[in-house]
């Protein structure tokens, strides 16, 4: 049963895209994926169950055991990317189901299977634990999410993902690169085997470092980020939630599994507080960026670069209290950036653009979506009773603990600089109507339901983790990584 | 003694393959230079390829050889032929 | 075996001008071949990991490896050439316009 | 001898270094690629000399060969899609910020070349556990092993990543008019019919030689793929294949049978074993076929496509070339 579990997370939506591309039937693509997302619960509910009953878990491919073959592992902290993975998907399914174009030019069966090739990428991805697996995967998402960019057509969509595809092809290549290193001198690639081996020195240092880079320019971080705003914004919205909440985290999900599993140990301490201050230099040039665009998606994209500093805050600390507070960090994102994203196609689909100051127009129809925003944002920029607000409560708290009281005052200005971007968002939507916004009519008169809920029930929940610290925080402690005391 | 035939069966190959790059670089036309071309191609390959099959001396390298040579003189006719062909539509290159 | 030698400092060189390449071009399809060349150095270094021991045959892992990696960097390249000419027809330009505030592209190498 | 040898390989590690920098450096599009495909041959030959003939033939007949092919006919698109005939458009050769990557690139150089000295010196050999793994397998090649058994789930990734270019091309290709690259020809030169009449036996005997001796030997389903693939081009390039504005069933039935039946097998595999992608005991030989056989296909029809840069190719006047 377990088996089956994994294997059609794995497999469920790569096998669904295919049969979305081979008959593209309308109904086929609209309500394949929405099944699917609903089913695929089953299997995580199950893998849930077996994990937390259970312990961290070890499967074998082909029934192969690392070194000679290639091994999944979930543990907490896989399990909570996992079902992370599994709402965004369910929300994006349904929604797009009602919000894809349906003109001629609209390539719907090519998005469909790039979107569904993509989930089982990122459920592969997450449960990865074999160095050069992961490379394999690492491309397959890559591509697929400069395609998914690319789908919005014009010059603007098509520079975006051409420097995306830059910075991901050059980063695929540093992290391969740290692979042979890593392979050429320890001779293995499972990083369960990895962690228990003693090796480093600089030959490790060199590759943590080659893949280091080579995974920020995927995940985006500062200072190799400068794809990420243009592509995240131009894409489709539904897209752009799933970009932002799932691809761009999986590069720094792999960082943060590198330098706390296979390299723990192997780095000064003042690398960790290098990489952390690159991160508070991310929150801060990020949220700086966000205040100053004049777009919404634009915004949210800015807001994803600043976000995902948080993750890096976790080397310098390493206490299971930090540990915490970034696994919660990263599904609280998760959660309030997508619907964030899915608010803004909203927007886009009643207006026709996404320009801030048309929102100043004191129109029912936004409503609800300034409602979406403005939950993301409660989540984003850490405000109780927020899960946003509880992982950087944790963050802050281990920070003071280990009496780096620097990293806690990153974190509370950062949390200062988001509430600060998304309150210059709300205050155009409850604004004076704009006069700019007059002169534009909305150029549609409803929002389908199926538009309406998905962002809905992800703010919501993104509000809800706040609630839930006491149940998951021993969840994401299953399994802890040698680098924080596992 | 083989082993001195393949040598210069080999060395003799070889200068044909350096005869026709001299060629392809100091001649002045497509055509003189395609004339080059052919002798390293043809000649040079299977001088090499005669080289090779002594020094190996079993049937089946001998057969696997021939058909390297083979198939790359007809690959070399035809590309050889299309270039020339486009040499005369084109008189300025 | 000299060739160990020689051929791991040839990878590490053919790495690093690849990446040269990739930085300092502007036009899309030399960057695209620098990137290649990138990835043919690590390529490069892996097949020499993989003949290193001899005694008791090569080592698979690494071959397949590259086996693998060839066939992931001719579908990339595939795309982005497509992707490049995509860009033409779309600006007319065969370059990436200078990212405005955001700053320029490869600027971080690791 | 080893002085020879030594003085070969340094030969080839330098030519590689040069025409790797004269493809970065030389301002025009045409000579970088070709500098390019003749590095890709030189880095086949290395190869080879390293005694990797497997790879050597993948690097000749993939990277070289298609990647070469492909790089060509960009050079082709930049001439058709400005409309210009016989010059090729100033392709921008304005090098930027020369000094701090060339000041980034020669340190990273330096570290790179001392760090993979060392680690290339390792004298690893292959963990008895993998030996005893691949001697005891039903198949015989180590590599497909590798590829078709113990690291089977990548190749299966592997083979999606190359369908996934496919429908990226393929949404590109949707967004916008581009010309048509390789349209159909009003005459064939004289020649290419009966080059083409002896190659295409040739070649599909050599794919399928290929594909049958992987099993034990050097070769498999991705030399075989990329050898059919250079087929489908050839027919593309003489005009054999027509290109098309839509996908025909047949082909995407084509392009994922492949990642498609793999992807089942790997699900099916719970029926008889407790592990996906296990293959079943006694049968491990004709699965593995099975599996190599559409893996072929599917890499022979997906590079023919994405080299042709059009949605779909159809057949045109097919057994009928001399009427």
């Amino acid at each position: 049963m377990l088996m089956a579990a994994v294997t059609a997370l794995l497999f469920g939506p790569l096998l669904t895209g295919l049969v979305v591309y081979l008959l593209p039937s309308r109904r086929l693509r609209d309500i394949g994926p929405v099944v699917l997302a609903i089913g695929l619960l089953g299997p995580l509910w199950h893998l849930g169950t077996e994990v937390v009953g259970a312990g961290p878990l070890v499967l074998a491919l082909g029934g192969h055991f690392a070194p000679l073959g290639i091994e999944l592992h979930v543990d907490g902290l896989a399990l909570a990317m996992l079902w992370l993975t599994g709402i965004v998907a369910l929300a994006v399914n349904v929604y797009v189901s009602a919000s894809l174009p349906v003109d001629a030019h609209f390539p719907a069966t090519g998005f469909r299977a790039l979107w569904l090739i993509l989930w089982s990428g990122l459920n592969a991805l997450f449960m990865a634990a074999d160095l050069f697996n992961i490379y394999v995967m690492l491309e397959l998402t890559a591509l697929a999410a400069v395609s998914l960019v690319v789908v919005s057509r014009g010059p603007e969509a098509v520079s975006a993902a051409t420097r995306y595809f830059l910075f991901a092809l050059a980063g695929s290549l540093f992290y391969l690169l740290g692979v042979a290193l890593v392979y050429g001198q320890t001779g293995l690639l499972s990083l369960r085997v990895l962690e228990t081996s003693s090796w480093g020195g600089p030959v490790s240092l060199l590759a943590l470092g080659l893949m280091t880079g080579g995974l920020a320019m995927k995940a985006a971080l500062f200072p190799v980020h400068a794809w990420l705003p243009r592509a995240h914004a131009v894409a489709p919205s539904a897209a752009s939630a799933a970009l932002s909440a799932l691809v761009a985290m999986a590069g720094a999900y792999l960082i943060i599994r590198l330098w706390l599993g296979p390299f723990a140990g192997h780095w000064p301490q003042a690398l960790a507080q290098g990489m952390a201050a690159l991160g508070t230099a991310g929150i801060v040039y990020g949220s700086i960026q966000a205040l100053r665009q004049s777009r919404l998606k634009l915004v949210i994209a800015y807001s994803t670069v600043a976000q995902l500093g948080y993750l890096l805050l976790i080397f310098p600390i390493a206490s299971l209290l930090a540990w915490q507070g970034v696994v919660y960090h990263a599904l609280s994102h998760g959660l309030a950036k997508a619907a964030f994203f899915l608010a803004a196609g909203n927007i886009i689909h009643l207006l026709g653009n996404d320009r801030l100051t048309s929102l100043s127009r004191r129109d029912h129809r936004l409503a609800g979506s300034v409602m979406v925003m403005a939950l993301s944002g409660i989540s984003l920029s850490g405000l109780p009773p927020s899960g946003g607000f509880l992982g950087k409560w944790w963050l802050i708290n281990a920070a003071l603990e280990s009496g780096q009281w620097w990293w806690a005052l990153a974190a509370a200005a950062g949390g200062l600089l988001a509430a600060a971007y998304v309150f210059r968002v709300l205050r155009h939507a409850l604004a004076e109507p704009h006069p700019d916004a007059a002169r534009d009519a909305p150029i549609a008169d409803n929002l389908p339901r199926r538009m309406f809920w998905p962002p809905m029930l992800l703010a919501l929940g993104a509000v809800a983790l706040g609630f839930a610290g006491q149940l998951l925080s021993p969840v994401i402690r299953i399994g802890l990584p040698t680098g924080v005391g596992g | 003694m083989s082993t001195w035939l393949a040598i210069a069966l080999i060395l003799i190959g070889c200068s044909f393959f350096l005869a026709g790059t001299v060629g392809l670089l100091r001649f002045p036309d497509t055509h003189s230079r395609l004339h080059a071309l052919t002798k390293a191609d043809n000649l040079g390959l299977g001088f090499i390829c005669a080289g090779l099959a002594v020094h190996d001396g079993s049937l089946t390298g001998t057969i696997h050889l021939l058909f390297v040579w083979a198939l790359a003189m007809m690959a070399a006719t035809v590309s050889a032929f299309l270039i020339a062909r486009w040499a005369d539509e084109e008189p300025e290159h | 075996m000299s060739g160990i030698l020689a051929f791991s400092l040839t990878a590490g060189l053919l790495f690093a001008l690849g990446l040269y390449g990739m930085l300092t071009r502007t036009g899309l399809i030399h960057r695209l071949l620098g990137a290649n060349i990138m990835a043919a150095a690590v390529f490069l270094f892996l097949v020499v990991l993989s003949t290193r021991a001899t005694e008791a045959g090569a080592d698979p892992v690494p071959e397949v490896m590259v086996l693998t990696g060839i066939v992931i960097s001719i579908s990339l390249t595939a795309f982005g050439l497509v992707l490049i000419r995509y860009l033409r027809a779309m600006t007319g330009q065969a370059t990436l316009p200078r990212s405005g505030r955001e700053g320029d592209g490869h600027s971080g190498d690791d | 001898m080893s002085l020879l040898s030594l003085i070969f390989d340094a030969l080839l590690g330098l030519g590689l270094l040069w025409l790797a920098w004269r493809a970065v450096s030389s301002p025009g599009l045409f000579a970088s690629v070709v500098l390019f495909m003749v590095f890709g041959f030189v880095m086949a030959i290395t190869w080879a000399r390293l005694g990797a003939p497997d790879l050597a033939l993948a690097e000749a007949a993939i990277s070289a060969g298609l990647t070469g092919a492909l790089l060509l006919s960009a050079c082709k698109a930049a001439l058709t899609d400005t409309g210009n005939d016989n010059e090729l458009p100033d392709e921008p050769s304005t090098v930027r910020r020369r000094w701090p990557a060339a000041l980034i690139c020669t340190g990273l150089g330096a570290v790179l070349s001392i760090v993979m000295i060392q680690v290339a010196a390792n004298r690893a050999a292959v963990p008895p556990a993998l030996a005893e793994a691949v001697t005891t397998h039903p198949l015989d090649n180590p590599i497909t092993v590798m590829l078709l058994d113990l690291r089977g789930y990548d190749t299966l990734l592997e083979v999606t990543v190359l369908l996934t270019a496919f429908l990226g091309v393929r949404i590109l290709l949707e967004q916008t008019e581009l010309p048509r690259l390789h349209a159909p020809r009003a005459t064939t030169p004289l020649m290419v019919d009966p080059l083409l009449a002896m190659a295409t036996p040739v070649l599909l005997m050599t794919a399928l030689y290929l594909f049958w001796t992987g099993m034990e030997a050097p070769g498999g389903a991705f030399q075989a793929g990329a050898l059919l693939g250079a087929l489908g081009v050839m027919y593309t390039l003489t005009g054999r294949f027509e290109p098309l504005d839509r996908t025909p069933v047949l082909l995407r039935l084509g392009l994922i049978l492949g990642p498609g039946m793999f992807a089942i097998f790997a699900c099916l595999a719970l029926t008889w074993s407790e592990w996906p992608l296990a293959y079943p005991a006694g049968a491990t030989g004709a699965a593995a076929v099975a599996i190599e056989f559409t893996l072929m296909i599917s890499i022979a029809v997906t590079l023919t496509l994405l080299f042709s840069a059009t949605p779909g190719l159809h057949a045109r006047h097919m057994g009928v070339r001399h009427p």
